[in-house]
């Protein structure tokens, strides 16, 4: 039996070997030819405008579709899929969108990418998280496949990488911003942070904000982690942070971990001022949330649901119909990765029937030129290391609501 | 030729076939590469295939071999991943020949896990059954811990470390190469397909050679019965430890192998998911059964991404196929019914047994 | 079918309370136990426990279910250790040895439930046998060195000439958990032979074992006894073996001998028959 | 007076690893399988009532009446269609179906209820009892949560020693072919001991979401394996050992990290464990096996 079992395997993966060498060999001869074995696949959703396959610019995008991080990965493919509809619509330049599953994971990371690659992808959106983006950019640049990742923020994914660009902040860039932040509003003298000891997103803003803190002067009390198998009981981390005195706690981490320190603090009594970066952003939308527990809760992020301008409007309510969700801050980055690649296309005459490399080199020289006006900032612009220079707001929640508090 | 391979033992024999099915699987694979006829999914797959089939052959050995469950399998494979990122950045300039750094860094991989292997194998070969299967996986947590902050970083004055937090205090123009849980980042990629099929074919040699042999035979021993292995005067603790060293070192140079073909890798990579993947690997493939192992390694790899049609239900699909093939192995009504399906070309074959026989 | 009766060996006392054949007493017993005990937990399983073997003797080591005669195997073989008392083996006190140092020094079993190296096949459990006296190093087994195939044909060999004994060449490659009942207790006995021991224990060798099979093992443990000079010591509940091979017999019962003796010194032994068969009394009354 | 908060945070994190560990034991001790997919079942059971109570308002005791329901007939579910047929299968097989289970739940609780986290509303309310003038808080869902536990305890061993189903458990613990020999009907016996397993962790499920309120599709999986560890620190099989383990667990989790490392509190709970294993093979109130020669 098991001898037949593996002869099954073997058979099939031969087949899988051979399918996958001939549906490669379509797909990369270009736009005329396109891979319509593939079209089944595409992950763009079935109400969106359709595309003429042959003549859209083929995106592709890994991120954690499955699995613990699957939040991060999800809301960055919806926000980037209505962004694909919305100008698929225009009429003009066609998108063609396909998100792969990495489960957070920089070995699925490479799969999918090379899944993509061999699906024809011209433009890349990176990865949504950072690990496996430090994976896929070193194949972005290895292949000359232009990438703009909506929100994987450490330093390590473009190092090095004069192809790969960030729509989000760096990580060291929004720690030391949040210790001069601190500092500047005086907003508190003795600081406690709870940082996740094994996430890259977390340590990078952590190290900076200490060693800016340290420059500034501002006193770190208390310095506790956690990790994703111990994101249960912050009890400890609390009691430290309230026996030092802390008056405020500083939380370089997402919003789901940061639900249940703030409901946990709230349990104990231990009521200081809480500050998050742009992963606290979303702890609003988290279904049965008691909002109140976040009331005075700082954070400093590119966007927020409770903006009133139109983009914003307009992009939270087309995120509700479709998805029934309030968008966070990684649908936004995505939605905003689309519009600067379709302006960066349009200015530069990008066509679907060029070559991944020759888009690259455009993308590269837009990119480090143009500006660009989304939902997570105005007067956006790139350096020639990919990172991105926008400025963050300053928001506090007020009343169930994001206040901006300059 | 025939009448050669007839004459063999049977174990040579399968062993035999083993070993040609890898040197055609080599060949073919290679012709497609060379051709330009395999999509960059599988290439890029390659490596990270050899290097699971080598932890499934590695755990092989202790789980169907020696019969002791092991959880942790993974802590191995982190230890030789990250000695031999460090070894292979400090030869970055001292050793140019890329495949040459990459085997000095796969050695030390080796080495290291084999290191480790000792200090846990002492303690955890004491205890029986679950609980022994809870100390490997306490164990395989530890060392994930560990990793994950530990600091280790090299400038003109050699490597310096340090644990818990960044102090390795490195001169001008040092490099941090192991960053806490940032892990290993701007590692360069220089593992082979070649070469990960050199690492089976040694593991395969030398687990196959291992278990015919009077060492390996006392290890099966103990497998099949403990108190009568001690009867007739065979060392319980050292070929405990010693199939459990094997099988650690080679998971730390499976670890090498995968980790030098990813610009960065990080600890938690090798989590107890990992360990119950190669787990899954080693019983779907049948315990001690090594050609089995080869072939669940790189089916189970490749199959999530066959399943990427079945978009948001790919894992959905993943486990219901695992689920299925578990039932369909193991059940004796549903094995039958296959076999009778497939009966018209194939002669019935007695069903294995639970624990396998010597490796084959 | 029937076993022809042998002729009884004259016993003679040795230093302190023990008896070892005639033709044994100028040499030092292969096994010496004085004064042995073991309590499990307050329960005193074997207590004051003394026997002799002789160098060449044929002993037997009879007694009811639960008399405690499995635990002397255990105890002499160090699967226990002993709570008091002293083994001497060959002269050398066993003290703080384990198993497997007890097996080097000369004592080899089998057990009443058979353990066997079941997934192995006949051949591998007896060469497990000769694991100790195979001398190649790991290394020079994974690299096939020179050594490796000597030691191994010579292992091969040796394996084959052991398993013909009882006529087993031709099983050598069958799996060992496949045999038959019968077969699996005699594949037992060859691997124990094949640690080259000095004393062997046999556990109930021919349980499950039909007349005509019991005969012909009770052939076999002499012939072996014969050809390899050395001593047996058998717990066994068919009492036409134990009377028919047996030199010496020790009879247990609630963990102390209550006899000792030929064969036919036992048979007329009234504490025997009254443990086997309970108290005259007991029987009246009923 | 530090002191005394860890130790309540310890208890109230271990009062959650017991309660998970207890049908853990419960289902290893009867079916000798270690269950992968019960964290996930918990996963299931937390959903169930967070959709009763938060969706549809109802009643968080009905809600959770519910969870055990649907995790009781998913119990049953799952050994029927996974388990049973493996009953002859080295125990290694049942082993990896489990995963694949805990996989299979996983991935469908995320298709069903997206990734998205859910905040749960405690079915105990979030007060805290105040002792000591207010300085050491006992949270409501810890009392609630022991007392659930000792009930369950207590409840087990009634039912293990004195029902005739309970008595069929023990019998197809120490031995199934005998089990059968008499009479027992062996299948049935295991089933009835996933269904209740099941519904135990239904319970873990709230009162694990209600202590520590996020809800996500891998909820169950870290707390299932910390409870597995505790169950198995406790001496897996005792349903004792499982409380005690648990509650120890999680003390030694809080105390590492208050002492020593909040970044290295993993290893520390692991080596604390290792450490006790190899003085106590078989855990703290395991009993020890020998094997008879």
């Amino acid at each position: 039996m098991k001898k037949l079992f593996a002869m099954l395997l073997v058979v099939a993966m031969v087949l899988s070997l051979a399918a996958c060498g001939s549906s490669n060999s379509a797909s990369t001869t270009g736009g005329d030819t396109a891979a319509t074995n593939n079209d089944a696949s595409t992950t763009t959703p079935a109400d969106s405008a359709t595309t003429d396959s042959g003549a859209a610019i083929k995106l592709g995008g890994t991120g954690p579709l499955t699995g613990g991080a699957a939040i991060y990965g999800m809301a960055a493919k919806h926000g980037a899929e209505i962004a694909v509809d919305e100008i698929n619509a225009l009429g003009g330049i066609q998108f063609e969108l396909k998100y792969e599953d990495d489960a957070h994971d920089a070995e699925k990371a490479v799969n999918a990418y090379n899944t993509l690659k061999d699906w024809g992808m011209q433009i890349s959106l990176g990865s949504v998280t950072s690990t496996p983006a430090a994976a896929t950019s070193a194949k972005n640049f290895e292949d000359r496949i232009f990438a703009l990742t909506p929100s994987a923020s450490s330093t390590a994914v473009i190092e090095g990488k004069d192809n790969v660009y960030q729509m989000c902040f760096t990580d060291p860039n929004q720690g030391s911003a949040s210790a001069q932040y601190i500092f500047e509003q005086k907003l508190a003298t003795k600081v406690a942070i709870i940082w996740k000891n094994d996430d890259v997103y977390s340590k990078g803003i952590h190290d900076t904000f200490i060693s800016k803190a340290g420059e500034l002067g501002l006193e770190v009390v208390s310095d506790t982690t956690f990790t994703s198998d111990s994101q249960t009981d912050f009890s400890v981390q609390l009691t430290e942070a309230q026996k030092d005195g802390a008056d405020l706690v500083f939380l370089p981490i997402y919003y789901d971990a940061a639900s249940l320190i703030l409901t946990q603090a709230s349990t104990k009594g231990y009521a200081p001022k809480f500050f998050g970066v742009d992963g606290m952003d979303g702890i609003l939308t988290v279904e049965g949330f008691d909002a109140s527990l976040a009331e005075g809760v700082m954070l400093l992020t590119p966007f927020s649901a409770d903006a009133t301008d139109d983009l914003t409007v307009n992009f939270v309510g087309k995120y509700n119909d479709a998805y029934g969700e309030t968008p966070n801050q990684f649908a936004a980055d995505a939605y905003d990765c689309i519009y600067a690649i379709y302006n960066a296309c349009t200015a530069a005459g990008v066509t679907s029937a060029m070559s991944a490399e020759v888009t690259n080199d455009l993308m590269i020289a837009q990119f480090t030129s143009m500006t660009f006006d989304g939902l997570t900032g105005d007067g956006v612009t790139w350096d020639a290391s990919g990172a991105v220079s926008k400025s963050p707001k300053g928001m506090i929640i007020e009343n169930g609501a994001y206040v901006g508090m300059d | 030729m025939t009448m050669k391979i007839k004459k063999m033992s049977k174990y040579t024999r399968r062993n035999f076939i083993t070993y040609v099915m890898l040197a055609i699987l080599f060949v073919v694979v290679q012709a497609l590469v060379s051709t330009g006829n395999v999509s960059s999914l599988i290439k890029g797959q390659l490596v990270p295939i050899c290097a699971y089939v080598v932890m499934a052959i590695s755990l092989n050995l202790t789980v169907g071999v020696l019969g002791e469950l092991s959880l942790g399998h993974a802590g191995f494979m982190s230890v030789g991943a990250f000695s031999g990122v460090v070894m292979a950045t400090c030869l970055q300039t001292v050793v140019p020949i890329a495949w040459l750094r990459l085997a000095i860094a796969i050695i030390t991989g080796g080495v290291f896990a084999a290191m480790v292997g000792v200090i846990v194998g002492i303690p955890v070969l004491r205890l029986k059954g679950d609980y022994l299967a809870i100390v490997t996986l306490a164990f395989g947590e530890i060392i994930k811990s560990i990793i994950n902050n530990l600091y280790i970083g090299l400038d003109s004055g050699g490597l310096h470390m340090s644990l818990l937090t960044d102090k390795l205090n490195l001169a001008e123009g040092g490099k941090t190469i192991l960053g806490g849980p940032m892990g290993a980042t701007g590692v360069s990629s220089i593992s082979t397909f070649t070469m990960g099929m050199i690492l089976i074919v040694v593991c395969l040699t030398v687990i196959f050679n291992l278990v015919n042999s009077k060492s390996g035979r006392a290890v099966m021993a103990l497998r099949d019965n403990r108190i009568a292995a001690e009867s007739v005067g065979i060392n319980v603790t050292k070929y405990k430890l010693m199939a459990f060293v094997i099988s650690a070192s080679m998971a730390g140079m499976a670890g090498t192998l995968f980790a030098m073909n990813y610009s960065t890798v990080v600890a938690s990579k090798f989590d107890f998911n990992t360990s119950i993947l190669v787990l899954v690997f080693v019983v779907l493939g049948g315990l001690g059964n090594m050609r089995g192992s080869i072939i669940a390694a790189a089916a189970l790899t490749i199959l999530p991404e066959l399943l990427r049609q079945f978009q948001d239900y790919r894992m959905l699909a993943y486990a219901i196929v695992l689920i299925l093939v578990m039932l369909a192995t193991n059940n004796p009504t549903l094995s039958a019914a296959f076999r009778r399906f497939f009966g018209s070309f194939r002669r019935k074959k007695p069903t294995s047994d639970a624990k396998g026989g010597a490796a084959q | 079918m029937s076993f022809e009766k042998r002729p009884e060996t004259k016993l003679v006392p040795v230093p302190s309370t023990n008896i070892v054949p005639e033709r044994d007493v100028d040499k030092t017993p292969i096994l010496e136990a004085r004064n042995l005990g073991i309590d499990f937990g307050g329960l005193t399983a074997v207590d004051d426990f003394n026997m002799g073997i002789g160098r060449t003797e044929i002993a037997g080591l009879i007694g009811p279910n639960g008399a405690g005669k499995t635990t002397v195997f255990n105890l002499l073989t160090k699967v226990y250790q002993p709570s008091r008392g002293t083994i001497l083996l060959d002269g050398t006190d066993t003290h703080g040895m384990n198993t497997i140092q007890v097996n080097r020094s000369g004592i080899a079993r089998t057990f009443q439930n058979i353990r066997l190296f079941n997934n192995l096949s006949v051949e591998d459990n007896v060469k497990l046998g000769m694991h100790n006296q195979i001398n190649y190093s790991t290394l020079e087994g994974v690299l096939r060195l020179p050594n490796y195939w000597k030691s191994e044909k010579r292992a091969h060999e040796k394996a084959l000439q052991l398993l013909s004994i009882f006529d087993m060449q031709g099983l050598a490659h069958a799996k060992a958990g496949s045999l038959p009942y019968g077969a699996q207790r005699r594949l037992e006995i060859v691997r124990a032979l094949a640690t080259n021991p000095k004393l062997l224990l046999l556990d109930e060798p021919a349980a499950g074992m039909n007349p005509s099979e019991t005969a012909e093992l009770m052939e076999n443990i002499v012939k072996i006894r014969d050809a390899f000079q050395i001593a047996v010591l058998l717990i066994e509940h068919d009492m036409n073996l134990v009377m028919g091979i047996c030199e010496g017999i020790c009879v247990l019962n609630f963990g102390k001998i209550i006899a000792k003796g030929t064969p036919s010194e036992i048979q007329a032994n009234p504490a025997v028959i009254e443990a086997y068969l309970g108290k005259k009394k007991e029987d009246d009354a009923k | 007076m530090t002191f005394l908060t860890y130790v309540i945070s310890g208890i109230s994190l271990g009062s959650v690893y017991a309660i998970i560990a207890l049908g853990y034991t419960m289902v290893y001790g009867i079916a000798k399988m270690l269950n992968f997919a019960h964290g996930d079942v918990i996963m299931v059971g937390a959903y169930v009532c967070f959709f009763a109570t938060s969706r549809f308002g109802l009643n968080p005791v009905i809600g959770v009446l519910l969870a055990m329901f649907v995790c009781t007939i998913l119990g049953m579910v799952i050994e029927r269609l996974a388990y049973k047929p493996l009953r002859q299968a080295p125990s290694l097989a049942v082993l990896i179906t489990a995963i694949g289970i805990s996989y299979f739940l996983q991935n469908a609780a995320q298709l069903l209820w997206t990734s998205n986290p859910k905040t749960y509303t405690s079915v105990v309310g979030n007060g805290a009892l105040q002792l000591a003038g207010g300085q050491l808080p006992i949270s409501y869902v810890t009392i609630v949560t022991i007392v659930a536990c000792v009930a369950i305890m207590v409840g087990l061993t009634t039912f293990t020693s004195k029902t005739k189903m309970g008595k069929a458990m023990r019998a197809c613990s120490e031995d199934k072919g005998a089990a059968q020999l008499m009479g027992i009907n062996v299948n049935t016996t295991i089933s009835v001991t996933f269904a209740i397993g099941s519904a135990l962790a239904a319970i873990a499920g709230v009162l694990l979401c209600s202590a520590y309120p996020i809800l996500t599709p891998t909820t169950g999986s870290m707390p299932g394996i910390k409870a597995f560890t505790a169950a198995v620190f406790g001496g897996i099989g005792s349903v004792p050992g499982a409380f005690l383990g648990g509650i120890l667990l999680g003390i030694i989790e809080i105390f590492a990290k208050a002492y020593i490392s909040t970044q290295l509190s993993d290893a520390i709970v692991f080596a604390v464990l290792i450490v006790v294993l190899l003085v106590k093979p078989t855990g703290l109130l395991g009993k020890p096996v020998s094997e008879k020669v």
